[in-house]
């Protein structure tokens, strides 16, 4: 038995990608989002995206490319804060938000990873937050039901990978990553250095290849990934 | 059958084999052949079985058979293995069984006031894999069928089951029930019938024999 | 800053344990599974206890010993099939089981560990392991609710640590144990190897520290860790 | 106001330190001070920040700054950051805050119509850790107190407050509403009472200063 290989052309790690679907991309600001395959998207031209991602990154950075080239139609997030073009498009209504409490996001995320339906929680379960969400009973006390999240397509960001597409991460770079790569028809997976079978440790896999199906060998790292100097 | 049974193994597939009869498949797949197997205790890329003494005591498959790795494998929590299991990961899953009825209804776990020392994971494999299969003798210890047009036994998963590899026979199930698809060397189409408890579908072609 | 040191003796770790208590015990089979907290606990003596464990060993092993002492009162388990001991207890009366899912096993204990109150699942729903559980309706479709599962304390097995409680697993040792490291009010992790701080990578770790309350350090490993010759 | 926050920190407490003013917390923590920083992007064990010439791109707090670890830090996925937060793992969150109520509801995420950029992960750490304060100026840019009767604002948390660090005071919330517990050095106790929009008990002894 060997392990089969699954890297790609980015061109045709993306090709799958069609008007209309969910794209989940990893990162938690710079550390961890997949700025080329970003790049790649924006290329490919899919329009009327719903995004996953965590916060919506700076302008003239990350997904804020895919917002300013009109592709995204809904984003599912938790804090957009750093980036006044995404406010903006929320505010004009050109763009829907959906704001979920951030480890509520990721853990909704990562049912859909774990073929659950749904997990209940109480996190803002007094407050507006629970607006419109459905309330089950158990045990005598009241719990919000947070449906498991999907997508047709998860861009992920790793730091090293072998053929078969196991992933490791480094330092703040793991944040949605992980959680993303169970949760997706379709796993893209850029990495900045691609090792061969056996080249990562077992014990030390963030993300098993059997989530992922494409691995995307990164050549030079653009300015995006670097220390952003406010 | 172990060897029919592997054959059915597509390259590229990521295959969980099931306690028994199915973990002997491991044995009939080339060095070369391009496959993950994932193991439910926390692995993916299972190697050979190993002898004691070269066994790792912390490296073993879900049966308790020490096995090996090989150059790729991952190893992971239960959470995550599961993760990969329901999230329909499996592209095929091979399975022991008591039973099977004619609709794919697959009881595998527990006979009533005999043995009940629990599913493990074998409920979450037969409902999610994409594919399922069943590897077992077409009859019981006393003779009895394994192949019916019910389950009398508590069920693992509703119709799961797609193809089943006895020691007799390839059979489908099908929206009709049984089909008979190829016949053991030496073994009539008359004989599995025979050792079916349901009615069993032929080809209108001669039977291939494995 | 610099990290709490958390290294107990044995004795003093599982002080706390009282009559009554639900305790988790990591391991699958003999890989993970902290034979050493074990002793210790029929040692200790605390009775009537409910015990969270993937399976049952096997007679003379692992919480086997726990059973023969009668100090268990009810197991949460996923299957007892290497031990006849345990399956005797069962069919006389002496000792309660619940049986679940592996996998569903995993997530509710994860849940417990993950602040959740329960996960909604399909796992069984059409077979005899639904019955008694509460149905949720979502999106018009029918899902179990698998509720979480917290401890009084876990007893967990790792090959390294370092003081802080930070711990990295090996092989298919990981199993439960870091599920379980989530989930309990008291963590109890007897390791193999204890390192100074820093000798694990930060990237490498699989269970934080922040979730962990006791380290003990084992010295000689009894024959009960080896192979197992069946 | 940050060095007396800094001075809540108990040894061996878990704790992390909330986008602003909490941040800056660290720069009062001594080398040997033993502590546990979280940040919920995925970080145990923070060290000082770090400039620009210094940073690594990976490493960072969750305001983005660079960040370094200590001996023993861990990295993890956000689920897992969140974990440690909801299952009671934080000893101690420091917040931010646009108003606190005198009953400890902590309104910090949301200006209707001005400021709606999301919560990120502010509602977990304000519900779910064992103890929330909050480090604040004591009125807003225009002179308006921030601690009042009832909050105006959309609610980050109810009754999670137990205690506010400004620049004129430590104020407690008890059950009995707010309670004066130091001053600022070269502050009255009127002083406070004045720039706090609900009543403020004072205590029976002398107030210390900070």
């Amino acid at each position: 038995m060997r392990l089969p290989n699954k890297t790609r052309a980015i061109e045709e790690a993306i090709a799958g990608i069609k008007d209309g679907d969910t794209v989940m991309v990893g990162g938690f600001g710079v550390p961890g989002t997949p700025m080329t395959l970003i790049h790649a998207l924006v290329d490919h031209g899919a329009q009327n995206l719903t995004l996953v991602k965590n916060d919506a990154n700076e302008p003239g950075m990350g997904i804020d490319h895919l917002l300013q080239s009109g592709q995204v139609a809904r984003l599912i997030t938790t804090h957009l804060g750093l980036n006044s073009n995404a406010i903006a498009q929320m505010n004009s209504g050109a763009l829907e938000v959906e704001f979920n409490a951030q480890g509520i996001l990721a853990e909704r995320i990562r049912a859909g990873g774990a073929g659950l339906g749904a997990v209940l929680s109480d996190i803002g379960i007094d407050t507006e937050l629970a607006q419109g969400k459905q309330v089950v009973e158990m045990d005598g006390k009241s719990w919000l039901v947070e449906p498991a999240l999907r997508a047709d397509a998860a861009l992920i960001h790793a730091d090293r990978a072998d053929p078969f597409g196991n992933l490791a991460y480094v330092a703040t770079a793991q944040n949605f990553n992980p959680l993303m790569a169970m949760a997706a028809t379709c796993v893209i997976a850029e990495v900045e250095t691609l090792l061969p079978l056996g080249g990562l440790e077992a014990d030390a896999i963030h993300t098993p290849g059997i989530f992922v199906d494409h691995v995307v060998e990164l050549g030079q790292l653009s300015e995006e990934y670097a220390v952003v100097r406010r | 059958m172990v060897a029919r049974a592997a054959r059915e193994i597509a390259p590229g597939m990521v295959v969980n084999l099931g306690i028994g009869l199915p973990t002997r498949v491991v044995n009939h797949l080339s060095a070369d052949f391009p496959v993950c197997l994932h193991t439910e205790n926390g692995l993916s890329g299972i190697g050979p079985t190993l002898g004691y003494d070269k066994a790792d005591r912390n490296l073993i498959d879900a049966g308790g058979a020490y096995v090996s790795t090989v150059p790729g494998s991952a190893c992971f929590d239960s959470a995550t293995s599961f993760a990969i299991v329901r999230s329909g990961r499996l592209d095929l899953t091979m399975l022991g069984a008591f039973e099977v009825s004619a609709t794919g209804d697959l009881a595998n776990w527990k006979i009533p006031g005999k043995f009940s020392p629990g599913a493990g994971g074998g409920i979450e494999l037969a409902q999610k894999a994409r594919r399922v299969v069943v590897l077992t003798t077409q009859t019981d210890r006393v003779g009895n069928p394994k192949l019916k047009e019910a389950c009398s036994l508590p069920l693992t998963a509703r119709g799961c089951v797609t193809r089943i590899f006895t020691d007799m026979a390839v059979i489908d199930v099908t929206p009709a029930g049984f089909a008979l698809v190829e016949t053991a060397d030496g073994v009539s189409a008359a004989e599995v019938a025979e050792a079916t408890d349901a009615p069993l579908a032929l080809p209108d072609t001669a039977i291939p024999t494995f």
